[in-house]
C-alpha cells in the first residue's frame, strides 16, 4: 500500500511533466495538450498497455486525463465483446460516464452557486 | 508546419523575430516541470487516498473505485474553482493541475461559471464544453477508432 | 444522482469522524491494507486439523510460493474457496498473468475445489474482515457462508 | 496642420481641461493607486456582469472628468472613445447614457491616443470646443473574450500581460490661455505593422515594431529627436516590448535614453503582483496618462512627454486561424507651461 502511494505520486507527476513539456517546449495550448494525452491514453489501451500500467501506478494512472481515453476504449471493447461491432458505438460511455457526468453535474451546480472571482 | 510558416515570412520579419527572441523572457521550463511534477503527483496521491477510502468504507473494489474517485476529485475541483483558487493553482503548477481529471473538471466548471451572466440555457449550456469539448471529442473519436480496429482484428483472428 | 452523491459526500465526511471511534474490527483487518497481516487460513465449519483445514493450509502455502505474491488470505466456504493475496509492487505490471498462473496451478493441484482468486485490495480486505469475525466468533457458520458468497459476487462484478 | 507624412501639429494647443480615472481592485494594490479618482474593491462593482462593470468604469471616469471642470454633458460636442469588447458595447452603452454625440473607436489598446489625437485635431480646427475622449478595459471581461474563463487554471507564460481594469477619460477643450494645464501639440498616426509574431501571449513583442515605427515617423516628420522630450512613454509594451522597441529605435539610429523611455504597463503594478510582463489593455495607457502622468506634469516633473499607445489588432478568431498579429501605435505629444 505504501509503495502504491509512492508510485501514484511519481507516475502521476511524470505524466504531468510530459504535459508541461508539451505546454512549454512544443508551445501547445492546454486544449491541444489534453486532447493529445487523451488520444495517447486510448492508443495505449488499444495495445493493452494501460491496464498493467494502472495496476502498477493506481491513481497515478487513473487520475490523469489519459485514463479518460483508456476508459472510453475499455467501455467500447467490453460492449464489442458481447455485441460485436455495434457495441463499439454503444459501449463507449459505459465506463467513463461517471467522470463526464460528475463534471457536468458539478459544473452546473457550480454555476448555480458561484460567480467567477476574476 | 513551422517550416511552411517561416517561408511565408519576409526576411525583415525573420530578422525581427531574431531580435525579439533576445528580449523574450524564456519560459522557466525546468522550474515549471518540477512544480508540475510535485503538484500533479500530489493530486494523484490524494486520488489514491480517496480511492482507498472508497475501498475501505464502501463497496468498491480497486477497479470500480476509479469512478467515485474521479467524481470526488472533480467535486473538490468545483469547490476550488468556485472559490477562485484553482486558477491560481494553475498559474503555479501548469500541467500539474491541468492534466489530472481535476483540470478537466476545472475547464468545464470555469466555463459554466463564467457564462452564467448570459443565462443558464444559452450561457451555461452553450459554453460549458467550450474548453473540454475538444478533449471529449478527440477522446471519443480516438477510442472509437482504436476499439473498431481492435474488434476487427479480433474478429478476423477468430475467423 | 445529485442527492445520492450528496449522501455519499456526507458519509465521506462523517466516516472520517467516525473512523476514530470504530470498534467493530480488531486490529488485523484495520491494518490489512497498510502492512502484511498474514492471516491464518480458515475453513468455515471445519474443526482444527480437519481435512479441510489441512487443504486450506496447503493452498495458502502453494499460493505464497508463487512468484511475486505475498500476504495470502484463504477462506473456504461451503463450496467455494476464496484466495486473496497481495502482489509485490514491482510485479504489479504483470498482475493479470500472475493471477492466471495461480489459477492454473491451483486448478491442477486441487482439481476438486472451486476457486475465486483475486489480488484486488477490496477482496483481500473483505476476506481478512471475514477472518476477523470468524476468529472472534461474531459469525455463525451460516452467516459466514453468506459472506463468502457476497465476496465472490463482488469479485464477479469486477470482470 | 499636416506635418511630414503622417503627423499633425496643433498650433492652437488644445488643452486637457480635466480628467477622470477609475480602476479596479488590482490597480488599487499597485503603485499608482493614489492617481486614480475612483477605485473599486470588487471586480463586479455591484453589477450583474463584468460587461456592465466595464461600462460603469467608463461612466464614472466620464462623470468625474465632467465634475472636476464643472462642465455639463450638454456643453460637450463629441464623445470619442472605445474599448476591447466585441462591437465596443461598453463604450457605446455608456454613450447612450451620456447623451453626447459619439464616435466609437476601435484601435485595441491604442484607442486612448487615437481618441486624443482626433479630439485635439477637431478642437484645433474649431470642429468642436469641448470633446470627451477616453478608453477603458476590464480584466475579466477582456479575459473572457480573448482568452480563457477567468477561473480556468491555465498557466500564463512570462511573456503574457495583465489586462488593466480601468478607464481614463479626458475633457479636451479649446485653449483660452488657462494656466497650468497640459495641452497637446502634435500627434502621429501609425500604420499597421505585422512582424510575423503570432503568439497571443507575447503582445509586447508583436507591438514593439509598431511603436518604434510610429516614434521614428514622429521624429522624422517633426524634425525632432528623443532629446526633445522629458519622457517617451509607450502604452502597454511590457518588459519585452519595451526593450525590443529601444533596440529597434537604436538600430534605426535614434539615441534613446532608457531612463526616459518608459511603459505605462510597467508603471502600474508592483513587482509582487502576478502580471508577468506588465499591464496591457485599452485602459492601461488611458489610466496612466490621464491619472499619473498628467499629475506629474502639473507638479512640474515633466514638461514635454510623448505618449505612444500601442494596440494589437487581433481577435480570438484570427489567433485560432493561425494568423499573425497586426499592430498599430499612435503618438500624441503633450506639453505644459511650467509655473
Amino acid at each position: 500500500m505504501l509503495p502504491m502511494f509512492f508510485w501514484a505520486f511519481v507516475i502521476g507527476g511524470i505524466i504531468c511533466v510530459i504535459g508541461q513539456l508539451m505546454f512549454d517546449v512544443a508551445k501547445l495550448t492546454p486544449a491541444h495538450t489534453l486532447s493529445t494525452l487523451v488520444v495517447a491514453g486510448a492508443i495505449l489501451d488499444g495495445f493493452g498497455l494501460y491496464e498493467p500500467f494502472a495496476d502498477f501506478a493506481g491513481a497515478g494512472a487513473t487520475i490523469p486525463i489519459t485514463s479518460f481515453g483508456n476508459a472510453l476504449v475499455h467501455g467500447a471493447m467490453q460492449e464489442a465483446e458481447t455485441h460485436g461491432l455495434v457495441g463499439v458505438l454503444t459501449g463507449m460511455f459505459e465506463v467513463t460516464s461517471s467522470g463526464i457526468s460528475a463534471a457536468i453535474v458539478f459544473g452546473f451546480i457550480g454555476a448555480l452557486l458561484f460567480k467567477p472571482k476574476g | 508546419m513551422a517550416n511552411k510558416k517561416n517561408k511565408q515570412k519576409t526576411p525583415q520579419q525573420q530578422q525581427y523575430e531574431q531580435l525579439e527572441k533576445k528580449f523574450e523572457t524564456k519560459r522557466p521550463v525546468l522550474k515549471n516541470c518540477i512544480k508540475a511534477f510535485f503538484v500533479g503527483g500530489l493530486i494523484c496521491t490524494i486520488g489514491q487516498v480517496i480511492s482507498y477510502f472508497y475501498i475501505y468504507f464502501f463497496h468498491f473494489t480497486e477497479q470500480t473505485s476509479g469512478n467515485p474517485t474521479s467524481a470526488t476529485v472533480i467535486f473538490f475541483s468545483m469547490l476550488l474553482t468556485g472559490f477562485g483558487i484553482y486558477d491560481r493553482l494553475g498559474q503555479f503548477a501548469g500541467a500539474g493541475s491541468a492534466v489530472p481529471v481535476s483540470g478537466f473538471g476545472n475547464s468545464i466548471i470555469s466555463a459554466a461559471i463564467e457564462h452564467r451572466t448570459e443565462g443558464f440555457v444559452l450561457g451555461v449550456g452553450g459554453n460549458i464544453f467550450k474548453l473540454a469539448g475538444s478533449v471529449i471529442l478527440f477522446g471519443v473519436f480516438s477510442a472509437f477508432v482504436v476499439a473498431l480496429v481492435k474488434t476487427i482484428i479480433m474478429e478476423l483472428g477468430g475467423l | 444522482m445529485k442527492s445520492k452523491q450528496k449522501i455519499v459526500y456526507f458519509l465521506f465526511i462523517l466516516s472520517f469522524l467516525l473512523a476514530g471511534c470504530e470498534k467493530d474490527y480488531s486490529s488485523v483487518s484495520r491494518w490489512a491494507l497498510l502492512k502484511t497481516v498474514d492471516p491464518k487460513p480458515i475453513a468455515i465449519g471445519d474443526k482444527e486439523n480437519g481435512a479441510d483445514q489441512q487443504a486450506v493450509e496447503e493452498i495458502k502455502k502453494e499460493t505464497s510460493e508463487t512468484d511475486g505474491i505475498y500476504d495470502v488470505a484463504v477462506v473456504k466456504g461451503a463450496k467455494d474457496i476464496i484466495v486473496a493475496y497481495k502482489v509485490e509492487h514491482m510485479h504489479r505490471f504483470k498482475m493479470k498473468s500472475i493471477e492466471k498462473e495461480l489459477k492454473d496451478k491451483l486448478k491442477k493441484n486441487f482439481p476438486d475445489e472451486q476457486f475465486t482468486v483475486s489480488s484486488d485490495f477490496k477482496i483481500f480486505l473483505e476476506t481478512v474482515r471475514l477472518y476477523d469475525r470468524i476468529e472472534h466468533n461474531q459469525y455463525s457458520e451460516k452467516e459466514a457462508n453468506k459472506r463468502v458468497k457476497q465476496i465472490i459476487a463482488l469479485k464477479k462484478e469486477l470482470t | 496642420m499636416l506635418k511630414g507624412k503622417q503627423s499633425w501639429l496643433f498650433p492652437n494647443h488644445p488643452v486637457i481641461l480635466s480628467t477622470g480615472v477609475s480602476g479596479g481592485p488590482f490597480e488599487a494594490n499597485g503603485y499608482l493607486a493614489h492617481d486614480f479618482d475612483i477605485l473599486h474593491d470588487d471586480l463586479w462593482m455591484g453589477k450583474d456582469s463584468y460587461e456592465q462593470a466595464h461600462r460603469l468604469l467608463l461612466e464614472e471616469a466620464a462623470q468625474t472628468a465632467l465634475q472636476k471642470s464643472e462642465v455639463k454633458p450638454e456643453d460637450i460636442q463629441f464623445f470619442i472613445a472605445g474599448d476591447l469588447i466585441n462591437q465596443i458595447t461598453p463604450t457605446s452603452f455608456a454613450a447612450r447614457d451620456l447623451k453626447i454625440p459619439y464616435f466609437g473607436l476601435f484601435g485595441a489598446c491604442s484607442t486612448s491616443m487615437e481618441g486624443l489625437a482626433l479630439a485635439s485635431f477637431l478642437i484645433n480646427y474649431q470642429g468642436a470646443t469641448k470633446i470627451l475622449t477616453g478608453a477603458s478595459s476590464h480584466n475579466a471581461a477582456v479575459e473572457k473574450q480573448f482568452r480563457y474563463p477567468t477561473e480556468y487554471g491555465g498557466q500564463k507564460p512570462p511573456t503574457a500581460q495583465w489586462t488593466v481594469t480601468g478607464a481614463g477619460v479626458a475633457l479636451v477643450a479649446a485653449n483660452n490661455n488657462q494656466p497650468n494645464l497640459p495641452y497637446t501639440t502634435s500627434a502621429t498616426i501609425g500604420k499597421v505593422m505585422d512582424m510575423g509574431i503570432s503568439d497571443p501571449f507575447n503582445m509586447g513583442g508583436a507591438m514593439a515594431p509598431a511603436a518604434a515605427d510610429t516614434i521614428s515617423a514622429h521624429f522624422n516628420d517633426l524634425g525632432r529627436d528623443a532629446s526633445y522630450y522629458d519622457l517617451i512613454i509607450t502604452g502597454d509594451l511590457g518588459k519585452i516590448g519595451r526593450e525590443t522597441a529601444i533596440a529597434l529605435l537604436t538600430n534605426n539610429g535614434w539615441d534613446i535614453n532608457p531612463d526616459k523611455f518608459k511603459d505605462c504597463g510597467l508603471l502600474l503594478y508592483k513587482e509582487n503582483q502576478p502580471v508577468q510582463s506588465g499591464g496591457s489593455g485599452a485602459g492601461c495607457s488611458a489610466t496612466v496618462l490621464y491619472g499619473h502622468l498628467l499629475n506629474e506634469m502639473k507638479k512640474g516633473k515633466y514638461k514635454k512627454i510623448l505618449l505612444v499607445a500601442t494596440g494589437a489588432l487581433l481577435s480570438p478568431l484570427t489567433v485560432q486561424q493561425k494568423e499573425t498579429i497586426p499592430c498599430i501605435a499612435h503618438a500624441v505629444s503633450i506639453e505644459i507651461n511650467g509655473g
